[in-house]
């Protein structure tokens, strides 16, 4: 899509690693420069790793767990930590530590999808708005202000009321809900972009409206949307996290970090673990991603960069 | 007829994000949140899990769950002992005759109402016309009413029906018309004037219920503490610990966990409700009207029963605190047929039937569960899943059960809620009813349970109600399998402080308790 | 001797990622009382931090003042901790500063009454109540008209020019022993710029103040500094006494500055000598002469021997220089890539040419919005009934202060705004009535160089995409081929490596930057180009390699230009016409000779006076008229003739009308009762 | 600045009769009839429609839409169906609770964070700053219904120090009003005081860089006042921003605080009512959060005038 992402993509699997952004050489200096200046703190490392293991689990969930997350096993119910089940087991006899190690699916999944979900459709708006401006920008930005002026978590729940629960609908509550914020930041970046000197030289270039919109305009109104996705996705995984524990989830019996809280508050007492461990997965993933967050947007954003 | 108890599921899991939120507990100033009260004043304080919206206009009382807020104001004419025989409340006696359809009640002379008005027929007459206004099924069988003095009331049914006694005389209770008639039932919802033992004294919306002492009351010597405080805790890990730190002196466990560890920690006594009087049993209830659904085929109906553990299930999740039963009702129940052989588990005789019923490899279909019954429908799609049977598992809420079992569900299965009371000419008619309101839509009707049913309703005595009620059983369980599984009937389960005594929660309707004998041995 | 302050070996440096960029390197210099010294020197060259060092003013981390004394009457102030007491005192107390952007440097959220009271009260151990007699008072001397009343306004309501004097009036609060004027009057208009500058002098040579001008601009200390102190890469390459530094200056450095401005003085055909080459990266000194690269007198020994110190100039009292060559001006250089002299085009011939452009009573305005509302007011009329033709081949010059409607004019001649009235005939076809189509492919012909090399370049295309773009929108090339040929023919002609296509914006230099706005700008064979401020963010050296890249592409593809600028001795270097445009109207138009020989209008003659020449000799010999006043701005322009409130000639007659532009000699017409025909 | 509040006011009140219609038309697109949810499972068809009737639930949708809009214009918010009360004074008097918990707790997280923020940006690059960036990262990191169980059972459960539940006015009993407190409201302060710690450091880090902070240096003022008299003034302009939304975010976020906490307030209330398809409580209770949202943007917006006469004069 942009020179952003290509190198997202092209560098992101190798550079992970310390050192080995050097070995991976990115084509050009500037995405050497972004990965370098990315990874110089720890903290970023740390975030990053902490992600990459996350998204590994995630995939590799069959591989890695070593119990059937889903499958009830009513004798060993509730049963504390020990060699067998190193988290102990939930009320319905299922190993704790397979279920998060399953949880982590839904909870990526449910942070990209959201995030994308929101990205997408609030960008669109946001450039119709920006770009076209007039009536059509008004009426976009009235919209915009109605799902503004509910807070996301009763947005959320409402439309997870109205469209019931279940992982995708769950996915589009909170992409949903999210979306105002990615159409007011696109329309406020694509307002300002749009009369920089550099799309003026492409309009006295020739370049045609739709096109200058696009080469132009949009690759350079991305920085802060794709900071404040990555922000988000650790906001979708909490408001995931929110919805489960007021019930309005995913289905059981797949396991969500949220609903696994949830299912444990009963057992505070006796099993802390049961909504300790799945919280601290959260808190771990979450926390990576408004890292990573944090480190993009100064590496991103010219006006930022030293700034943090 | 009665009501069963307030929602349906609220009665086992957690209730985080159920039905209702609840209140806090927001006390009137300088009252500390342990034990005792001001200045030598004894005070209970219970932590219920429910949340009243009427107190002072009963017709508009619509399910059982906040009658435990009435039970300190207002009054009826008969309750329960703790084997479920009536017992006389406000009324002295009563009488019924089958033949003619009618009852007649004899009234408690002196009681006065809060106001001090005179409890009199009148009143009791005035009061059962409120809830026939309301439509409520309690009333729904009288014809007419006759004052024949100021403690005499006869009261002429449409039909003789063996349950009427008890929906009058127990499910309507008595308020003041004078005062009523006076302010208006919208002030009439949050001021009762009854007859009981106290008098209301704040009702903090959603948070907590206060009493005070009721000088006049009719029965000597009552009530004997000072000041009663119900307190709303819906959050059944809360009130837990409310009970632990000492800020309440008794709660309604609303958990399992939660109530087990209470008692086991062996400080506290408890008390559990056994005869499943006002309780809400849970099935596993199909589908069966609905096209295309596998369950039309009464063997797949018994399959699915059959291959589910439900002793294992109570015992998981029950602790012991869940009777298992293979019929309507609790196994103390007089309507308690021995000779029906349920549905035990045993997966390869559910295998068999469903091969017999062309499903070798099993089918798909869904299992709708509402929120507080999420485990054990989980541990239930497992054991569908064992004998081929592919249940997608859908949690909604409170509002969709409703709506679902209002109508069909989707050719699936979900949990059958279902007053465990004895009278099966009421209760059980109510979901075999074709224009019944409940599960109706979603199940078959045979003609000779309908006989049955209506001969029940009829019954002009004790044998035959017991007779039929037994044959009714075995047909809707073992021939039919219309409503599917039962699973389980949570006892009430009732934690309280050791020095609380005669409070009479738990020990014969659910919803009932003696607020006027309740005394505190500190 | 006790000199009011003396450096020693002072050393700075930054942080920047691991390695320790040196920005001030082992300087020394002293300062004495009531000396007004300049330190000039091309942008980034340290001059900021060198001032800054001894105040501990810089950023730390990540900067660190690594060695060095900075003596103070007779006391080094880098023994004190960065925010010390003692540090403080003399900071704002003995010590003042006027920074540079007039626009930032003032706290936006706080009266200007507060602010200067701030330091009083802090330095002076005045009350409140004296503090503020004493800002009004400061606000008076420095020019602020009703400064009783204008104390308790906020900085954003006043003009560019008068927050430069609240300043300055903040820096003299509390009768400083040095002031240090830092680029003070760079983002100023010329005339404001004169108007400040001979404040700052006044000032301090009434009060015995020291005053340090910072600046790059070598053509205004020539009027008021004492002594110059040239800069170069963190150090002082040169220093002496104003006169020295001009007449016989001795560093190459020096003497590349002096030949890359063009100056009023000069000769029209001489050619500017750029200094090529960019500044070395402070990060990797090799310690040898830093100017060694650039330098047009560099032998082989300027980049093996260790770098020079600086050395007395024989003969001459306090002039020194750093180099290991005894050059001056007139010693040969070892390379000489330009010729002197360029061809000069006959101005007459030029007329004779068709007219390609013609502007006829041009009116653009924009709405003016009011409140928060944003609701339109009323309209502001940025560019009033201009008219004016360009000629084939020739460079018609266009000047004027800030927001005179210079931009809007050239955006409008883009056909980027759409004029309010009048029209544009671009070879006698009227640009606006045009169908889109067709104004699409007249793009062609017509381009645009903008100011900002930043800004005008999308930071994410590849240079050669950038430069490349107008081919494949007007389908000006057949293949992929011809298309790499063409981009790099152009990287060529611009003077850039073709194999840097590659590269993103950012990983080029603000020269290299304005050539890919050129390349761009030719990249369809236009025939008008449009210079809007095309050079006035460049450094000076580099102005003159842009200012040169331009002259020959004119001559080698036959180019008119529209050359907008504000800098006048630019604008009579490259021209051929001149319009002079005041609020949006012009006021004077003339070739270039007859402008600056014999300006006609009292603007155009009060902004010739204003502009600095690089000579200290003329300088003094120079009668200076300033004229007073702020620029007005569009809407509160004065009825009739818009400079009848500055102008030395006003009378009733042009308070009221307006005057039109008239012909009054050959080829130069003016808008001004007061000019006589002849 | 007067036109501008009404102007701004009319806008609201706009964008709140289109949260209505919002609002609206989802709580009846939702599966789930109030009337079968308010009298419980054995209820008779005819007891159904009676209490349809009653509550007007038989009207088509528009007509029940413009019957509430049109109360609303005389004031009257109309009767809920599960508290069986007038909805206006049960939302102030939900209102009032939710206010008691989420001022101080406002209040605290601005205080707090700001003061964080502050310092994280004096010490830049210093192990205070870092200490305070991984605090706030994790502050924010932290779901806040999970961390406020954790309490529970730490600090009421394990330590007894403080109280399980529940919730009291100060004005009735001060000292348990404060215990009771504590918790929610160090809840519910903890993402916002993150938040504003975070942007008060990037703000004041921006606002350090400028001009006028050096030159506030170089007039000899004492750091103190460069950053609490120059540079906080200026850094107010985002954080006000963010304190706007985050007023916001604190109506929401109270839903899962007074869940854990039972707290009877517009968050406990609202889930309620959403799940017992109370349509005209939710409206009205979301009518009111969006006016109270739309209500902190406004002041937001005032705020930025006092703050900063540049907006202030034009
Ligand atoms: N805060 C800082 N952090 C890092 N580097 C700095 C900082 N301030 C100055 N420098 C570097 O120090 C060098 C000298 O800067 P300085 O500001 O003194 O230049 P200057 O001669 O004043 O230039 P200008 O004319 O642009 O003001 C430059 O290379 C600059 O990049
Ligand atoms: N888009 C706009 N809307 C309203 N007013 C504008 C707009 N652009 C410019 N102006 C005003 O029009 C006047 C002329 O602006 P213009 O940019 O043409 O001036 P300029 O001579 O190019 O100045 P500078 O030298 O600062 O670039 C100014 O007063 C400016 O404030
Ligand atoms: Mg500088
Ligand atoms: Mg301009």
């Amino acid at each position: 899509m942009t020179t952003m992402m290509n190198e997202a993509e092209t560098g992101s699997p190798g550079a992970v690693m310390p050192g080995a952004s050097s070995v991976a050489a990115p084509k050009s200096s500037r995405a050497r420069q972004f990965w370098k200046t990315l990874l110089s703190r720890k903290t970023v490392m740390v975030s990053l790793a902490v992600l990459i293991i996350a998204m590994l689990t995630a995939l590799l969930a069959p591989l890695i767990a070593p119990y059937e997350p889903n499958a009830p096993d009513l004798r060993n119910a509730l049963k504390p930590p020990s060699s067998d089940h190193w988290l102990g087991t939930d009320a319905l006899g299922r190993d704790v530590l397979s279920r998060i190690i399953y949880g982590s699916r839904v909870s990526l999944a449910v942070g990209f999808v959201s995030v994308a979900i929101a990205g997408s459709i609030g960008m669109m708006l946001g450039l119709v708005a920006g770009y076209v401006g007039g009536k059509t920008e008004s009426v976009i930005m009235r919209c915009i202000d109605v799902m503004m002026s509910i807070p996301l978590i009763i947005l959320a729940l409402f439309i997870a009321a109205l469209i019931g629960k279940g992982l995708g609908n769950v996915m589009l509550a909170i992409g949903l809900g999210m979306m105002p914020s990615y159409a007011r930041l696109t329309r406020g970046q694509v307002k300002s972009v749009k009369q920089l000197d550099y799309v003026t030289a492409g309009v006295i270039s020739g370049t045609g409206r739709i096109r200058n919109m696009f080469k132009h305009i949009l690759p350079n109104c991305l920085s802060p949307i794709i900071v404040l996705m990555t922000m988000n996705l650790g906001m979708a995984i909490l408001t995931e996290a929110s919805l489960s524990f007021l019930g309005l989830g995913i289905n059981p019996p797949t396991a969500s970090w949220g609903a696994m809280i949830s299912d444990g508050y009963n057992h505070l007492r006796t099993l802390p673990l049961l909504s300790l461990a799945p919280g601290v997965a959260i808190i771990l993933v979450v926390l990576a991603f408004n890292v990573v967050g944090d480190a993009l947007r100064d590496t991103l954003d010219p006006r930022l960069r030293g700034a943090l | 007829g009665g009501k069963s108890s307030d929602s349906a599921s609220s009665s086992g899991g957690s209730s985080a994000g159920t039905s209702e939120t609840s209140g806090g507990n927001a006390q009137s100033g300088g009252d500390a949140q342990s034990g005792g009260g001001k200045s030598g004043e004894s005070v209970l304080r219970v932590a219920l899990p429910l949340n009243p919206r009427i107190i002072g206009y009963p017709a508009e009382v619509t399910n059982n769950g906040p009658l435990p807020f009435l039970d300190p104001v207002v009054q009826s004419l008969l309750h329960f002992d703790e084997k479920g025989n009536h017992v006389p409340w406000l009324a002295e006696s009563w009488e019924t005759d089958a033949e003619a359809a009618t009852i007649t009640f004899k009234l408690k002379q002196g009681v006065k109402f809060h106001d001090g008005t005179d409890f009199n027929a009148e009143a009791v007459k005035w009061n059962i016309e409120q809830y026939i206004e309301n439509k409520r099924t309690e009333t729904e069988n009288i014809a007419s009413m006759e004052v024949i003095d100021d403690h005499t009331l006869l009261i002429r049914l449409k039909d003789w029906n063996s349950s009427s006694l008890e929906a009058i005389g127990f499910f309507v209770r008595h308020v003041s018309p004078t005062a009523v008639q006076a302010n208006g039932k919208e002030w009439a919802y949050t001021n009762p004037v009854g007859t009981g033992p106290f008098l209301l004294d704040q009702w903090n919306m959603n948070v907590s219920v206060t009493y005070k002492k009721n000088p006049d009351y009719w029965e000597p010597g009552e009530p004997k503490v000072d000041r009663i405080e119900l307190l709303i805790i819906e959050d059944a890990n809360t009130a837990a610990s409310a009970l632990r730190v000492g800020e309440v002196d008794l709660i309604q466990a609303g958990n399992v966990d939660l109530a087990d560890e209470l008692i086991k920690s062996g400080e506290f006594d408890y008390v559990l409700q056994k005869n499943g009087i006002g309780a809400v049993g849970v099935g596993l209830i199909p589908d069966s009207v609905t096209e295309g659904s596998p369950f039309a085929d009464v063997r797949v109906r018994k399959a699915m029963a059959h291959a589910i553990d439900e002793v294992a299930l109570a015992e998981t999740f029950g602790k012991g605190y869940w009777e298992t039963t293979n019929q309507w009702g609790s196994r103390e129940a007089y309507t308690f047929n021995p000779e029906v052989e349920g549905f035990p588990y045993d997966p390869e005789k559910a295998k068999q039937l469903l091969a017999e019923a062309g499903y070798p490899n099993g089918f798909k279909t869904k299992l709708f569960s509402g929120l507080n019954t999420k485990d054990v429908f989980t541990a239930i799609q497992s054991y569908l899943a064992q004998v081929g049977i592919d249940a997608e598992l859908i949690v909604v809420d409170e509002a969709q059960v409703q709506s679902l079992y209002f109508s069909t569900w989707e050719g699936g299965l979900m949990g059958h809620f279902h007053s465990v009371q004895p009278d099966l000419g009421l209760y059980m008619f109510r979901h075999l009813d074709p224009n019944g309101a409940f599960y109706a839509k979603g199940i078959i009707h045979p003609e000779d349970v309908l006989e049955l049913l209506r001969e029940n309703q009829k019954a002009p005595n004790m044998q035959v109600k017991t007779e039929t009620s037994h044959k009714l059983q075995k047909l809707v369980y073992d021939e039919y399998a219309i409503v599917g599984k039962p699973l389980y009937i949570p006892m009430g389960i009732f934690i309280k402080q050791k020095y609380v005594k005669d409070d009479g929660f738990g020990v014969t309707h659910n919803a009932f308790w003696t607020p006027d004998n309740v005394w505190l041995d500190k | 001797m006790g000199h009011l302050l003396e450096v020693h070996e002072l050393e700075t440096e930054f942080r920047k990622d691991d390695s320790f960029l040196k920005a001030v390197n082992k300087v020394s210099y002293t300062l004495e009382e009531g000396e007004i010294v300049a330190f000039v020197g091309e942008s980034g060259s340290g001059k900021s931090v060198t001032q800054y060092s001894g105040l501990q003013l810089i950023e730390m981390p990540p900067g660190r003042i690594a060695g060095g004394q900075v003596l103070f009457e007779g006391e080094d102030l880098l023994k004190h901790k960065q925010n010390s007491k003692e540090i403080r005192s003399v900071r704002g107390g003995k010590i003042g500063v006027v920074f540079q952007e007039p626009m930032t440097s003032l706290n936006p959220v706080m009266t200007v009454g507060r602010q200067i009271e701030e330091s009083v009260m802090l330095h002076l151990n005045m009350n409140r109540k004296q503090a503020r007699q004493r800002a009004i008072e400061l606000l008076t001397q420095v020019g602020i008209p009703d400064a009783e009343s204008r104390v308790d306004d906020y900085p954003h309501q006043f003009s560019g020019g008068m927050r430069q004097r609240i300043m300055i009036a903040m820096a003299m609060s509390c009768n400083p022993k040095i002031l240090i004027a830092d680029e003070a009057t760079t983002a100023l208009d010329v005339t404001t710029q004169a108007q400040i500058l001979e404040l700052l002098r006044d000032m301090v040579k009434k009060t015995g103040t020291s005053l340090v001008l910072v600046t790059h601009n070598l053509g205004i200390v020539a009027r008021y500094a004492d002594r110059i102190y040239v800069m170069y890469a963190g150090e002082i390459v040169e220093s002496g006494t104003c006169r020295d530094i001009f007449n016989n200056p001795r560093h190459p450095y020096t003497i590349g500055l002096l030949r890359a401005v063009p100056s009023l003085s000069d000769p029209k055909e001489r050619r500017l000598v750029p200094i090529e080459g960019v500044t070395p990266d402070l990060r990797y000194r090799t310690g040898v002469c830093a100017f060694a690269p650039r330098c047009m007198y560099a032998t082989e020994a300027c980049f093996t021997e260790p770098s020079p110190k600086l050395r007395d100039v024989p003969g001459e009292d306090r002039h020194q220089t750093a180099c290991h060559r005894d050059v001056d001006k007139s010693t040969v250089p070892v390379k000489q890539t330009v010729e002197a002299v360029r061809k000069l085009k006959d101005p007459r011939e030029l007329v004779r040419q068709d007219v390609i452009l013609e502007i006829r009573d041009l009116k653009v305005s924009y709405p003016i919005l009011k409140g928060i509302l944003r609701r339109k007011a009323g309209e502001l009329a940025a560019v009033d009934g201009v008219s004016f033709k360009i000629h084939r081949g020739e460079t018609f010059g266009l000047v004027g202060e800030s927001g005179c409607g210079k931009s809007t004019l050239a955006r409008t001649v883009m056909g980027l705004i759409e004029p309010t009235a009048g029209s544009i005939l671009f070879r006698g076809n009227e640009w606006h009535q045009m169908p889109e189509k067709q104004k699409r492919s007249l793009r062609r012909d017509i381009t645009m160089i903008f100011q900002d090399p930043y800004g005008s370049l999308d930071p994410r295309q590849r240079a050669g995409d950038i430069v490349g773009e107008p081919l494949r929108n007007f389908k000006l090339v057949k293949s992929e081929k011809e298309y790499q040929e063409r981009v790099s023919e152009l990287f060529r002609l611009v003077g850039l490596d073709p194999s840097l296509q590659n590269r993103m914006p950012h990983e080029f230099s603000g020269g290299q930057r304005q050539r890919l706005g050129i390349a761009r700008a030719i990249a369809t064979n236009p025939a008008f180009i449009v210079c809007d401020e095309a050079i006035s963010a460049l450094d000076v050296s580099i102005q003159a390699q842009i200012i040169n890249l331009l002259e020959d592409l004119q001559e080698e593809l036959g180019l008119t230009y529209l050359f907008i600028a504000h800098d006048l001795t630019v604008v009579r270097h490259i021209s051929d016409r001149i319009a002079v445009m005041y609020l949006g109207q012009i006021v004077e138009i003339a070739d270039w000779k007859s402008l600056y020989d014999n300006p006609l209008h009292p603007y155009t003659q009060a902004l010739l006076e204003a502009v600095p020449i690089p000579d200290p000799e003329r300088e003094a010999k120079r009668e200076r008229k300033l004229i007073s006043g702020e620029v007005p701005s569009l809407i509160n322009r004065p009825v009739g003739c818009a400079f009848s409130n500055r102008c030395p000639l006003a009378t009733d007659e042009c308070r009221q009308g307006v005057p039109r532009l008239r012909p009054v000699r050959e080829s130069h017409s003016v808008a001004c009762f007061k000019v006589d025909a002849p | 600045m007067v036109t501008f509040i009404i102007r701004r006011v009319l806008q609201t009140i706009v964008v709140i009769l289109l949260v209505t219609v919002l609002v609206f038309s989802i709580m009846h697109l939702m599966p789930g009839d109030p009337v079968l949810m308010f009298l419980g499972p054995d209820a008779s068809v005819e007891q159904i429609d009676h209490y349809k009737k009653q509550f007007g639930l038989d009207l088509p949708l528009p007509v029940q839409y413009f019957k509430w809009a049109g109360n609303l214009f005389k004031g009257e918010f109309g009767d809920s169906l599960v508290y069986r009360q007038d909805i206006g004074p049960l939302i102030l008097a939900k209102l009032k609770v939710t206010l008691t918990i989420a001022i101080p707790a406002f209040v605290i997280a601005v205080t707090i964070g700001m003061f964080l923020g502050i310092m994280a940006a004096i010490y830049r690059g210093r192990w205070a700053d870092s200490f305070i960036t991984v605090l706030a990262n994790i502050g924010m990191a932290t779901p806040t219904f999970w961390l406020s169980i954790l309490c529970v059972y730490i600090f009421s459960l394990t330590l007894g120090w403080l109280p399980v539940q529940g919730f009291t006015f100060p004005s009735e009993d001060f000292a348990l009003a404060v215990r009771r407190m504590v918790l929610p409201v160090s809840m519910l302060a903890l993402g916002p005081m993150a938040v504003f710690a975070r942007q008060t450091r990037s703000a004041m880090l921006e606002i350090i860089r400028q001009d006028f902070i050096r030159t506030g240096r170089s007039k000899g003022l004492g750091e103190r006042r460069v950053i609490y008299v120059h540079a906080l003034r200026n850094a107010l302009i985002p954080v006000v921003t963010v304190m706007g939304m985050q007023l916001g975010y604190m109506l929401g976020g109270s839903v899962l605080i007074e869940q854990v906490f039972v707290i009877p307030g517009m968050g406990s209330m609202l889930i309620t009512a959403i799940l017992n398809k109370d349509y005209q409580l939710v409206q009205s209770a979301v009518l009111v959060i969006a006016g109270g949202i739309s209500l902190c943007n406004l002041l937001v917006d005032i705020a930025y005038g006092y703050i900063d006469p540049r907006i202030r004069i034009s």
